[in-house]
C-alpha cells in the first residue's frame, strides 16, 4: 500500500463538512431533477440549483412544532446522530490516491458499525414524537432492517477478501486491475439495496412513507424536517462514497486525477439512489423481509463464495 | 491525550451504565446500554484492540436493536410515561452490587499482576485473525457451532409451532394432582390456548436458567440435554421438547 | 418558486376533485398536516368531522393558512383558481406570519397527568390510570398467541392515505389489524362497480393510489391525464399518453408489490389496479366510460372489506383500501337509509 | 490509563450490573443487567491482555469469547422470555415465582 497521508484534524473536518454539504446540495438537486424528470414537468437547469436552498429557506423560517409528550432528547438526537454517523463513514473511505481522512486499519468495519447505529437512529426518529404512525413506522423499519443488516456484512467483508485487508484504502488499492463490481458481481447490487434501505428510498421508503401519513416524519415541521432531510441525504452520500470505492475501484480511471473519478462515481451512485428512489414503487415491508432472508442473503453468501474462490 | 480520553469513556460508560436502571423510559434504558457498550468499545480501541473495539460497537448496536425491539413488545409501559416502580429488594440489590465492585476493586489495586503491556507497533488485528483460524480454531469454531445450537434453540423455543403442528395441541403436560389440571388456579394464561408448555417445571428452573446464563451454562445448551428421543417419538413440539430435562441435564453436569 | 405544501381536508363529495391538485406544478399535496403550509377544505365537512378538522386545522406548523375550495368563484378551470388562489395565500403568509391562522382549539393536554396511585400512574397497581388522557394499552389474544398490547386508533376522515371522509376504528398488535370497522351501516354497498364513473375520476383515483404506493411522481402524471379528460374539447393524445404512462409504470415494480395482497375470490389488488387501468384505457379509446367490468370484484360492502383486511398489516390494509375506488358519499348515504 | 484503572471501570461496570440485575424485576431489565456485568468482564479481559498479557492473541480470542456468551445469552434469554410470555403473560420476575419447586 502506498504513502497514506493523514489529515490534520481541522483540515479533517473541514474536509468532511465540505464533502458532506456539497454532497447533500447535489443529492438534494438530484432528487428534485428525478422527481421533475419522471413526472413530465418542466426542468429549469438554473430553478433545479436553487430549488433545495429555496425549501431550507422556507422550512427554516416554519414553526417546529413540538408533539404532546415527545422523547425530547432523541427527537433532537436523531438527526444529529444521523448526521455525525454520516461523518464518521465518510472519514474512513479514501477520498483519492493517499487521501483519507481517517485511515483506520478496519476501516470496513467502522463503517458497518455507523450503518448499524444509523438504524439505531432512525429508530429514534420514530419512537420520539410520542405518534402512532411515527412508531409504528420506526418499529417496522428495525424489522426490516435487521433482514439486510446481515447482507450489507457479508458483502463488505466479501470486499474485503481480495485486497487481504479490512481497509477501505487497501479495498480501493486492490482494484487496480480489476473493479470488484466485475469481479464479484453480485456485491454491488446488493450493497445498492441495503443503500436503499438505510436511506429508505424507493422500493424500502419503509419509514417516511406515504401509506402511514409521512410514517416517521409525520410529525415533523420546519426545522426537524430539514434537519431530517439533510441527514438523509448525508447518508445517502456516505453510502454513494462507500459504492464508488469498494465497488466501483475508487479512484482508479483513466486520464483524470484520482480525486475527480471518486466524484464522478459517487456522483453516479447518488443519481442512481434517487432516480430509484423516485421511479420504484414501495414493497411490503412482510414480503421484502421474505425476499431478504430467502433469496437476498444467499446471493450474498454465494458472493462471499465467489469472492474466496477468487482470492485462492 | 490518550489517558484524557480513558477517562472521558470511562465516566461515560459507567455513568451511562448507571443510567440504564434508572431512567424510565425503556428505550432510554436500552440505548444507555448501547452507549456503555459503545464507550467500552473505545477503550478497547485504546487499548490497541482495534477490531475487537469495533466489532463489539457493530455486534452490540444490533444486539441493541433486537433488545430495543423486545422492550417495547413486552413491556407494558415502554415509554416510561406513566411512572411506575419496576424494582424490587433494592437495598440488597445494592449492597451486593457494592460488594462485587469492591471485590473486583480489591483485586484491581491489592493483586500483584506481572506487567507486559502490548507492544504499540504489532499488527493486532492480524494477530487476531491468524490466531483465530489458526492455534484457537478449535476455540472459533465451537463458538460457531455453539451459536447455531442457539439459534436452532432459540427458534424451537419462541415458536408456537412445533415440528407437528400447534404447540398448544400436542403431548399435555401431567397434572399435578391425579385428575386434576396441571395448571395453577391463579394462572392468567387462556385456558384453550394453553397444555402442551410443561411450563411448570421449567418455570422452576427458569430462575437458575437466567443465572446461569450469566455463568454460561453450556451443559444445558448442548443437544445431549435436548430430549432427542422425546423429538423421534412424535412428540416433539413446545411441551414434548420438554424444557425441564434439558435444564436438569445440565445442572446434573454442574454438580 | 417551490411548491407551496398543502394538505387536503376534503369531505367525500369534494375528494377525488381535489386530486386534480397533483398535477399543479406550485402545488404539493402532502401526506400529513404537519408538512403543510395551506390547509386546503374541500367540500362539506359533516357535523361528525368538525372536532377532527379542527385538529388537522392546528396541526398545521405556523406560518399557516386556510383556503376553502368551494367559496372559490371561478370560472372555467376551478383547480387552477384554486391552485392560484393557494400560491397568494402561501405568499401572503410568509411574508407576514402574524396573518397566521390562530389555533381552533385550546393547546393543552387532554388530562392532568399525574393520577392518584402510590407512583402517580392513576390507577390501582401498575396498571390503570389514563397518562396523559389515553388509556393504557392493555393486552389481548393476537394471531402469534403473544397476546401483546393492543393499540386502538381512529382512523380518517381526514387521513392523507385514505379516501377522504373514510372513518375506520381499528384496533393494532404491532403492525397487525385485529379488527377494523369502517364508520357506516356493515350491509351498505361500499363499492359500487356497475356504476359508470367518469374516466377523470378513475384517473383521480389512480393519482391517489399511485401516491400512496410512494410514486408520487407518476402521481403527478395521472393527475395532469384527469385533468386533460376533464375538458370538453376532444383530446387525441389522451390515450396515447395514459399507454405511456401504464407502459412506464410497469418498471416501477408495483406489479410484484400488489400482487397477492387483499385476496379475494381469487382476484389480488393487482387484479383490482389492472381492472380500474383497463376501464381508464377502454373509455379514453372511445368507449364511453365504461363501468370496472365483474372481474374487478366489485362490488364490495364495507363488513366484507372489513372481514378481508383483518389480520393484514396496516401496510398491506390500505394497499387493499386503495384498490378499491371507494364510493364513501354512497355509503353514507345509504347507511343513512338502511 | 493502567492496568489498575481499567480493572477499577470493569469493577464499577460488574457493581452496576449486579445491581441493575437483581434490583430489576422485568426479565428484559435483568438480562441488562446481566450484558452490564459481561461489559466488565470484556474490559477487564482486555486490560489484561494488554497491560498483563503481552499482546498474545490468545487473549484477544477470549474477549471474542466473552461476546459470544453475550449474544447467547441475548438469544436464549429472549427465546425463553418469549416462551415465558406467551404462556404466562408474565413478563416479571415475580410472575413466575409462585411456580417455584
Amino acid at each position: 500500500m502506498n504513502e497514506v497521508e493523514q489529515l490534520s484534524a481541522p483540515l479533517a473536518i473541514v474536509v468532511v463538512a465540505a464533502v458532506l454539504v456539497v454532497g447533500v446540495y447535489v443529492s438534494s438537486v438530484v432528487d428534485v431533477v428525478a422527481f421533475r424528470s419522471v413526472a413530465g414537468q418542466r426542468l429549469r437547469p438554473g430553478s433545479a440549483a436553487l430549488f433545495p436552498a429555496r425549501v431550507a429557506h422556507r422550512l427554516s423560517r416554519q414553526q417546529s412544532v413540538r408533539t404532546e409528550r415527545p422523547d425530547m432528547i432523541l427527537r433532537v438526537l436523531a438527526p444529529a446522530a444521523l448526521l455525525g454517523l454520516a461523518a464518521a463513514a465518510v472519514t474512513v473511505i479514501p477520498l483519492s490516491p493517499g487521501i483519507v481522512v481517517a485511515d483506520v486499519g478496519t476501516g470496513i468495519v467502522l463503517f458497518g458499525a455507523a450503518e448499524a447505529l444509523a438504524i439505531v437512529a432512525i429508530f429514534f426518529h420514530g419512537w420520539s414524537p410520542n405518534s402512532p404512525f411515527a412508531l409504528i413506522a420506526g418499529y417496522r423499519f428495525v424489522a426490516v432492517a435487521l433482514s439486510y443488516e446481515l447482507l450489507s456484512m457479508f458483502v463488505l467483508i466479501g470486499a474485503a477478501i481480495p485486497a487481504e485487508s479490512l481497509s477501505i484504502g487497501a479495498i480501493v488499492e486492490s482494484q487496480a486491475g480489476l473493479w470488484n463490481v466485475i469481479r464479484q458481481p453480485l456485491g454491488l447490487p446488493l450493497f445498492l439495496i441495503v443503500s436503499l434501505g438505510v436511506t429508505f428510498s424507493g422500493p424500502l421508503d419503509l419509514l417516511d412513507s406515504n401509506d402511514l401519513a409521512g410514517g416517521g416524519s409525520v410529525e415533523d415541521s420546519g426545522m426537524q424536517r430539514l434537519a431530517w432531510q439533510t441527514a438523509r441525504h448525508a447518508m445517502r452520500i456516505a453510502f454513494a462514497a462507500c459504492a464508488a470505492a469498494v465497488f466501483l475501484g475508487g479512484w482508479h480511471g483513466p486520464v483524470l486525477p484520482g480525486g475527480l473519478w471518486m466524484a464522478l462515481k459517487t456522483f453516479a451512485v447518488i443519481a442512481l439512489l434517487g432516480f430509484l428512489d423516485v421511479f420504484v414503487a414501495r414493497i411490503s415491508a412482510e414480503r421484502f423481509v421474505r425476499v431478504a432472508w430467502g433469496v437476498l442473503l444467499p446471493l450474498a453468501f454465494l458472493n462471499l463464495l465467489i469472492a474466496g474462490v477468487g482470492a485462492l | 491525550m490518550i489517558d484524557v480520553a480513558f477517562v472521558v469513556f470511562s465516566v461515560a460508560a459507567v455513568a451511562s451504565g448507571y443510567g440504564v436502571f434508572r431512567v424510565d423510559s425503556m428505550i432510554r434504558a436500552t440505548y444507555l446500554l448501547l452507549a456503555s457498550f459503545l464507550n467500552v468499545g473505545a477503550i478497547l480501541v485504546l487499548l490497541l484492540a482495534e477490531y475487537l473495539g469495533v466489532a463489539l460497537l457493530f455486534m452490540m448496536t444490533v444486539e441493541m436493536i433486537v433488545m430495543g425491539l423486545f422492550m417495547v413488545m413486552f413491556m407494558m409501559n415502554p415509554a416510561g410515561l406513566n411512572p411506575m416502580n419496576m424494582v424490587h429488594q433494592p437495598r440488597f440489590a445494592a449492597a451486593a452490587g457494592v460488594v462485587a465492585a469492591a471485590g473486583v476493586a480489591v483485586v484491581a489495586v491489592f493483586a500483584d499482576f506481572p506487567v507486559a503491556p502490548v507492544d504499540a507497533e504489532s499488527a493486532t488485528t492480524r494477530e487476531l485473525g491468524i490466531e483465530l483460524l489458526g492455534g484457537s480454531m478449535l476455540v472459533f469454531e465451537s463458538i460457531g457451532v455453539t451459536l447455531l445450537a442457539t439459534m436452532v434453540c432459540s427458534v424451537i423455543l419462541s415458536s408456537a409451532t412445533g415440528r407437528f403442528g400447534d404447540g398448544y395441541e400436542g403431548s399435555v403436560a401431567p397434572a399435578l394432582e391425579p385428575g386434576g389440571d396441571h395448571r395453577p388456579a391463579d394462572d392468567l394464561y387462556d385456558p384453550d390456548a394453553a397444555g402442551g408448555m410443561d411450563m411448570d417445571m421449567d418455570m422452576g428452573d427458569m430462575d437458575h436458567g437466567e443465572m446461569d446464563m450469566g455463568g454460561m451454562d453450556m451443559g444445558g445448551m448442548d443437544m445431549g440435554g435436548m430430549d432427542m428421543g422425546g423429538m423421534d417419538h412424535g412428540e416433539m413440539d413446545m411441551g414434548g421438547m420438554d424444557m425441564g430435562d434439558m435444564d436438569h441435564g445440565g445442572m446434573e453436569r454442574d454438580s | 418558486m417551490t411548491p407551496v405544501e398543502v394538505f387536503v381536508a376534503a369531505g367525500a363529495d369534494r375528494w377525488h376533485d381535489a386530486q386534480a391538485l397533483r398535477a399543479h406544478e406550485l402545488v404539493r399535496l402532502m401526506p400529513t398536516p404537519r408538512h403543510a403550509t395551506v390547509l386546503l377544505v374541500a367540500g362539506t365537512i359533516p357535523g361528525s368531522a368538525r372536532e377532527a378538522f379542527d385538529r388537522v386545522h392546528d396541526q398545521l406548523p405556523h406560518p399557516r393558512a386556510v383556503v376553502t375550495w368551494d367559496e372559490i368563484v371561478a370560472g372555467n378551470d376551478v383547480v387552477d383558481a384554486v391552485a392560484s388562489e393557494i400560491v397568494g395565500r402561501a405568499d401572503r403568509v410568509m411574508a407576514d406570519p402574524s396573518t397566521s391562522s390562530p389555533g381552533r382549539l385550546a393547546d393543552e393536554e387532554p388530562n392532568d397527568w399525574r393520577g392518584v396511585g402510590p407512583f402517580g400512574q392513576g390507577g390501582e397497581g401498575m396498571m390503570g390510570g389514563t397518562p396523559y388522557g389515553r388509556a393504557m394499552a392493555m393486552t389481548a389474544d393476537d394471531r402469534d398467541g403473544l397476546s401483546l398490547d393492543r393499540l386502538e386508533l381512529r382512523l380518517g376522515p381526514f387521513l392523507g392515505q385514505l379516501p377522504g371522509g373514510l372513518v375506520a376504528d381499528v384496533a393494532l398488535q404491532g403492525e397487525v389489524i385485529q379488527s377494523i370497522e369502517f364508520a357506516c351501516a356493515g350491509s351498505a354497498p361500499f363499492v359500487t362497480g356497475d356504476r359508470a364513473v367518469p374516466v377523470a375520476r378513475r384517473l383521480l383515483w389512480l393519482s391517489h393510489a399511485l401516491h400512496v404506493q410512494g410514486l408520487d411522481a407518476f402521481a403527478v402524471g395521472a393527475a395532469r391525464l384527469a385533468r386533460r379528460s376533464a375538458r370538453l374539447d376532444d383530446d387525441p393524445g389522451l390515450a396515447r399518453d395514459f399507454a405511456s404512462l401504464r407502459r412506464r409504470m410497469r418498471w416501477t415494480g408495483l406489479r410484484s408489490a400488489l400482487r397477492s395482497v387483499g385476496d379475494r375470490d381469487g382476484l389480488d389488488t393487482w387484479a383490482r389496479w389492472s381492472a380500474h387501468l383497463d376501464a381508464i384505457a377502454a373509455s379514453l379509446d372511445g368507449a364511453d366510460s365504461r363501468p370496472v367490468s365483474a372481474d374487478g370484484s366489485m362490488p364490495i360492502t364495507a363488513a366484507e372489506l372489513a372481514e378481508m383486511i383483518t389480520g393484514l398489516t396496516l401496510t398491506d390494509a390500505v394497499t387493499t383500501i386503495i384498490g378499491f375506488d371507494i364510493d364513501v358519499p354512497a355509503m353514507t348515504t345509504t347507511a343513512v337509509e338502511t | 490509563m493502567n492496568l489498575m484503572t481499567v480493572l477499577l471501570v470493569a469493577a464499577a461496570l460488574i457493581g452496576v450490573g449486579v445491581w441493575g440485575a437483581l434490583a430489576q424485576q422485568t426479565f428484559v431489565m435483568l438480562m441488562m443487567g446481566i450484558e452490564m456485568m459481561l461489559n466488565g468482564v470484556i474490559l477487564a479481559v482486555a486490560g489484561f491482555w494488554a497491560f498483563a498479557g503481552a499482546g498474545l492473541p490468545k487473549g484477544q480470542v477470549l474477549v471474542i469469547l466473552s461476546m459470544a456468551v453475550m449474544a447467547i445469552e441475548l438469544a436464549i434469554g429472549f427465546a425463553l422470555v418469549t416462551a415465558v410470555y406467551r404462556a404466562r403473560q408474565a413478563d416479571m420476575t415475580e410472575g413466575i415465582g409462585s411456580l417455584k419447586g
